[in-house]
């Protein structure tokens, strides 16, 4: 079915091959002449794009990089979970499971708050590492780390405890690799307060006919109002 | 019974040497392919990774060897053998340097100095189709069976090409001994030029190039193997040292065919307007050819991996155009155009 | 004269359309399963529409529709005020084709229905060829027989699935049915 | 396809044809495909596309996860660009819902999604050059490819499924360091692609390798519902970013680039100009992002449980391969009843007979490599 081809002219110089083959080889050239330099740099990261991985760690892995999970700690080291379960609720892969316990009298150096979790396990061979569980924690307990190295000998390596969690946290927070405090992401305004401080954007713009105007209070962490929303969420669904 | 010893020594140091070339070879195709792309490449075994083809021979020698269940078993294991044989015979006559005077014995650098050098490197190479084409029939893969076609294809067309060019050359120098030819390229041509073949024959020396690419499957002409689109052409179903060896036979075609041009058309051991040997008593100026004569080889064993790594890879159909209707053409004008020359001079 | 009329003037008069529902923009207009085909011909080459490019062909199973639909609800589609005229047993089935006026920068979504026990499906594979694997696909996941399409076979299941991996009463995780699988000559 | 079934067994009987089963696991095959091709000689006869090697039930899976937890299952469909098809599903739910995204969102993801498209078209001509022979390209794209890679990570963490954005918006705001990372990695992109040309495009082997090869016409391609680059080789002006702008696309200024004979070449050279029209747009995107004020809002108000009213919505945008469509429809509740992805690259794949026939086998591959076809996608 394969239409007949307009034909292309070549040029004389496309037309014997040797010249753009040259050229071609000119190029190469010139890229091994600046790499077989580069590579007598001292060390670790001679030739530009190549990182000798095992040993050269330098490179800078991103703060928010979605790694090894870790179950943060407050400034007084009590555990920040509250075993809401949201995070469990949230994950797309099912991959958490956690357990509720309440605490007793004298614990209150251990857990933040009256909940904490008696078990908190991960699978990673579930988990797809979509961060999902960070951005649903109320208490930002759930942490997704800078750890990348997750290959494991056995089945039951790959299994995370609460306890393996907690040593995570200890072990970023040793290497200063903790994950910085999330940024809460800007929200629309509510309708009510026409245009109030956010300037000539649309973004005030009546006619969001399914996002009827329940307000959240000005600029609320999303999270933070999980369960107005959750409400919210119920009441529009009518429409 | 002298001559025998020495005729031994000669066949066992240029057949190590040419492994050794080989071998290392495989090295700088990998370094070197990696600082063209801008990559490191194999550097974990040893001092710049320059281990790494022994640990690739261990890995070989110490695989399991497969036998597909339908192949045929005497072609299987015949093709490698074919392949890697003649890669290694045709050295016998290629020159390799001058010559040395050890003990008052006058020892030509050449394993045997046969006045019909030339016919013997033609019919030795065209052998080493016999290996990919029984290697591709036995393995009883159609992916195997298609490279070994190819490759039949593609070198007996190339063969012509390549055997005109090599005429030319006979033309010029009126010999059939390598070493004659190389010995005839010393001095200087028209005045100006180093009497070297490339000279004399500029656009026999292009045919050549291409041709010898063709021959030795590699890019462009890597057809044969061209794992994009029949995975790994003849030697799909190989594995262990059956593999090595097509890979390493390979590596010492390269070696040959390098040496091939250096004998004819760069002037050998010759380096231009100057007459080393007068300078260098008989043992270092046999040592000194020797080396000259592998600089200039390892420059076209550089310009085999260069190419490969720059250029991408013809179409079958479009292998066989050039060959017949480009490079014949061209090879009989070119040979039509010497004689024309050595007429007039004459 | 906005698409909707204008789809109306064209299948209105020839007793083409059975429903009409729009969602956000998206017209979509519902035919008989049986003149599939005319429909087709005629929005594809009627001069105001020239449907002439068809995006993708997709089933839907609405059993778990109808089943949670509770009159209780007002539903916002005709789905249910269609199926309350078909009577208590609505064709379990839709086939919803995308179709793009190149020319225009419209789309329109047509849809029939296909009862069980008649699930054969007029082929728009004639008119446009790129319904030949998304028919496939339906095929194989729904169980809509597609007549007049060239080939016919499962496309991502494999040839011997005994099931209809998107009908709502298949499972999620699968029956199991890869361990029936014998590998081999 | 090929109807012509008893002719062609005879001939077959006869020893005059083979049959070449070429993948699931074949060096060319990206991923997993297969394709069994009947070769008269090295001529094809018939090559019959098999799929559903990597058929993962993603559509299946759609409805039964909630709205937000659909988006991490999109990033595998094109792995090259994840993050085009995380856009596509949050807009066609948005679309649902109703929802409009904030201005500066928007630009976001616009910005994001032309870097996916460098990403996923520098994997394609990397990819054909080294299906044809050419490695060297390969390396020089896939190296800027990385550096795309590395603002995707330190934009949301990762940096090849990223699961960017959320329903109604982002989840994060442009990293500080884009504009350093964006004016570090512009010429270099630049660069890489000027280097691609230079060894490729006036290469007599590669003109001559991809020249003709597949050539398809454009009422073909649209009859097969081609879309994208294939669709745009063939010489159909046709864009959605520019026919059906969504994302203020339309207030960028920029080029689609159309060929001439649907060929090989032509795809190939579509995409080399599109990388280069991307670049303007993000530059044209990031400088509209600047002049927002730094509060305007990433999110439009979204309830945390999504339960979109009943209906069904078709949205489509303008992927690195052609139009990438969601068809969702909603029962009311936070689970999409029906899931439907239109894969760009599943409406290219099925025509593929008509597009080798008569072609040789190295052509196959040229072909396969040119239209792009992405397993994760094809087979969802």
């Amino acid at each position: 079915m394969a239409k007949p081809v307009v034909k292309k002219e070549y040029t004389l110089g496309e037309r014997i091959y040797l010249l753009e083959i040259l050229k071609g080889m000119a190029l190469t050239w010139r890229h091994f002449v600046f790499n077989v330099k580069a590579s007598f740099r001292p060390e670790p990261h001679t030739v530009p794009t190549c990182w000798q991985y095992p040993e050269d760690r330098t490179r800078e892995i991103s703060p928010i990089f979605r790694g090894l999970h870790m179950l943060c700690l407050d400034e007084k080291g009590r555990e920040k979970c509250i075993a809401c379960g949201t995070c469990a609720k949230t994950c797309p892969a099912h991959c958490i499971t956690v357990k509720k316990g309440k605490r007793k009298e004298g614990e209150e150096d251990k857990y933040a708050s009256k909940m904490y979790c008696a078990s908190f396990d991960i699978d990673l061979l579930h988990c797809i590492f979509c961060g999902f569980c960070q951005e649903a924690c109320p208490k930002e307990a759930i942490v997704l780390g800078r750890e990348f190295e997750l290959a494991q000998y056995t089945r039951e390596e790959c299994h995370l405890d609460k306890q393996k969690l907690l040593a995570n946290y200890r072990k970023a927070k040793e290497e200063g690799k903790l994950r910085p405090p999330r940024k809460a992401v800007p929200v629309v305004k509510p309708p009510p307060k026409p245009e109030a401080g956010a300037p000539k954007t649309t973004e005030g713009k009546a006619g969001k006919p399914a996002v009827a105007g329940k307000a959240k209070k000005g600029q609320v962490e999303v999270k933070k109002a999980a369960e107005k929303a959750k409400g919210a969420g119920k009441a529009e669904s009518g429409d | 019974m002298e001559g025998w010893v020495i005729a031994i020594i000669k066949v066992v140091f240029i057949w190590a040497w040419v492994l050794l070339i080989a071998t290392v070879m495989t090295w700088v195709e990998r370094r070197g392919a990696a600082m063209m792309q801008d990559r490191l490449g194999p550097n974990r075994a040893g001092p710049f990774g320059l281990f790494q083809p022994l640990a690739d021979g261990i890995k070989l020698f110490t695989k399991e060897e497969v036998l597909p269940k339908k192949a045929h078993k005497v072609l299987w294991s015949l093709g490698p053998l074919l392949f890697a044989l003649p890669a290694f015979s045709a050295y016998a006559v290629m020159p390799f340097g001058d010559k040395i005077v050890l003990g008052g014995k006058e020892i030509i650098l050449q394993v045997s100095n046969v006045n019909i050098g030339f016919l013997y490197i033609l019919a030795i190479g065209s052998l080493a189709v016999y290996g990919i084409v029984l290697g591709g029939w036995g393995s009883n893969n159609k992916f195997s069976i298609l490279g070994g076609l190819r490759s039949t294809a593609q070198l007996i067309s190339y063969e012509v090409p390549l055997g005109l060019a090599l005429l030319a050359i006979v033309f010029v120098y009126g010999t059939f001994s390598l070493r004659d030819i190389a010995l005839a390229q010393q001095g200087t041509f028209l005045g100006f030029l180093p009497n070297w073949g490339i000279f004399k024959q500029p656009l026999g020396f292009i045919l050549f190039m291409v041709a010898i690419y063709a021959e030795a499957n590699r890019v462009p002409f890597d057809l044969p193997e061209a794992e994009s689109e029949i995975v790994a052409g003849y030697h799909t179903e190989y594995g262990s040292m059956e593999l090595g060896l097509y890979l390493f036979g390979e590596y010492v075609n390269l070696v040959t065919l390098s040496s091939l041009i250096v004998v004819l058309y760069f002037g050998a051991w010759h380096i231009p307007y100057i007459d080393v040997s007068k300078f260098l008593g008989p043992v270092s100026w046999g040592i000194v050819s020797f080396l000259i004569f592998y600089l200039k080889v390892s420059f076209f064993l550089w310009l085999f991996v260069w190419v490969r790594w720059t250029i991408p890879r013809f179409r079958y159909d479009q292998v066989m155009g050039l060959g017949w209707k480009a490079l014949i053409p061209l090879a009989l004008f070119n040979l039509f155009i010497t004689a024309l020359f050595i007429q007039l001079a004459a | 004269m906005d698409l909707r009329e204008r789809v109306e003037k064209c299948l209105g008069p020839e007793g083409l359309m059975v429903a009409m529902t729009e969602c956000r923009g998206d017209l979509s207009v519902e035919v008989p399963k049986t003149r599939l085909l005319d429909v087709m011909h005629l929005l594809k080459d009627t001069p105001d529409l020239e449907f002439d490019f068809l995006s993708d062909v997709l089933g839907v199973d609405n059993l778990a529709f109808y089943e949670k639909q509770k009159p209780k609800k007002k539903p916002e589609g005709e789905d249910t005020e269609a199926k309350k005229e078909k009577g208590p047993s609505p064709p379990r089935f839709e086939v919803i084709y995308l179709l793009l006026s190149l020319k225009r920068t419209e789309r329109l979504q047509v849809k029939i229905r296909v009862a069980e026990d008649d699930m054969e499906v007029d082929s728009v594979t004639s008119i446009w060829k790129a319904a030949n694997w998304p028919e496939r696909e339906a095929f194989d996941m729904f169980g809509l027989r597609f007549k007049g399409h060239p080939n016919l076979k499962r496309l991502l299941m494999w040839d011997e699935f005994p099931a209809y991996p998107l009908r709502k009463d298949y499972p999620l995780e699968g029956r199991g049915e890869e361990r029936h699988l014998v590998y081999g000559e | 396809m090929n109807q012509d079934p008893v002719s062609q067994n005879d001939q077959e009987r006869l020893g005059e044809l083979v049959t070449i089963n070429i993948g699931p696991s074949h060096p060319a095959m990206h991923g997993t495909l297969r394709v069994v091709t009947v070769t008269d000689g090295e001529t094809i006869v018939k090559a019959e596309p098999e799929i559903g090697y990597l058929h993962r039930g993603v559509e299946k899976l759609g409805e039964s996860l909630t709205y937000h937890q659909f988006i991490p299952i999109t990033d595998r469909l094109n792995y090259c660009s994840a993050i085009t098809n995380n856009v596509s599903y949050e807009m066609a739910v948005e679309k649902l819902m109703g929802i409009e995204v904030p201005e500066k969102a928007q630009l976001v993801r616009v910005i994001m999604m032309e870097l996916a498209r460098i990403a996923d078209h520098e994997v394609c001509v990397g990819i054909l050059g080294v299906d044809l022979g050419a490695f060297t390209p390969f390396f020089y794209l896939i190296i800027q490819r990385e550096e795309i890679y590395e603002i995707f990570e330190w934009y949301n963490g990762a940096r090849l499924t990223n699961t960017f954005g959320r329903i109604g918006g982002l989840d994060a705001d442009l990293p500080d360091d884009f504009e350093e990372r964006w004016r570090e990695l512009k010429p270099n992109l630049r660069k890489a692609n000027e280097e691609t040309e230079k060894l490729l495009t006036h290469n007599r082997i590669w003109m001559d390798r991809t020249i003709g090869v597949s050539a398809f016409s454009p009422e073909d391609a649209l009859n097969w519902g081609f879309t994208g680059p294939c669709l745009r080789a063939c010489g159909v002006k046709r864009d959605l970013r520019k026919d059906e702008t969504y994302c203020m696309y339309d207030q960028f200024d920029f080029e689609v680039p159309v060929g001439k004979n649907g060929d090989v070449f032509d795809r190939y050279k579509v995409r080399m100009i599109e990388m280069e029209e991307s670049i303007k747009i993000i530059d044209q995107a990031y400088k509209l992002y600047k002049e927002m004020p730094a509060d305007a809002p990433l999110k439009a108000r979204v309830p945390k449980v999504i339960k979109p009213p009943v209906g069904e919505v078709y949205s489509a945008l303008e992927s690195p391969n052609g139009e990438l469509g969601f068809f969702v429809r909603s029962d009311g509740s936070n689970k999409a009843y029906r899931i439907k992805i239109r894969p760009p690259c599943y409406m290219i794949y099925q025509a593929f007979n008509d597009l080798v026939k008569g072609e040789m086998i190295a052509d196959l591959i040229a072909c396969i490599s040119s239209l792009n076809v992405v397993a994760g996608e094809l087979d969802r």
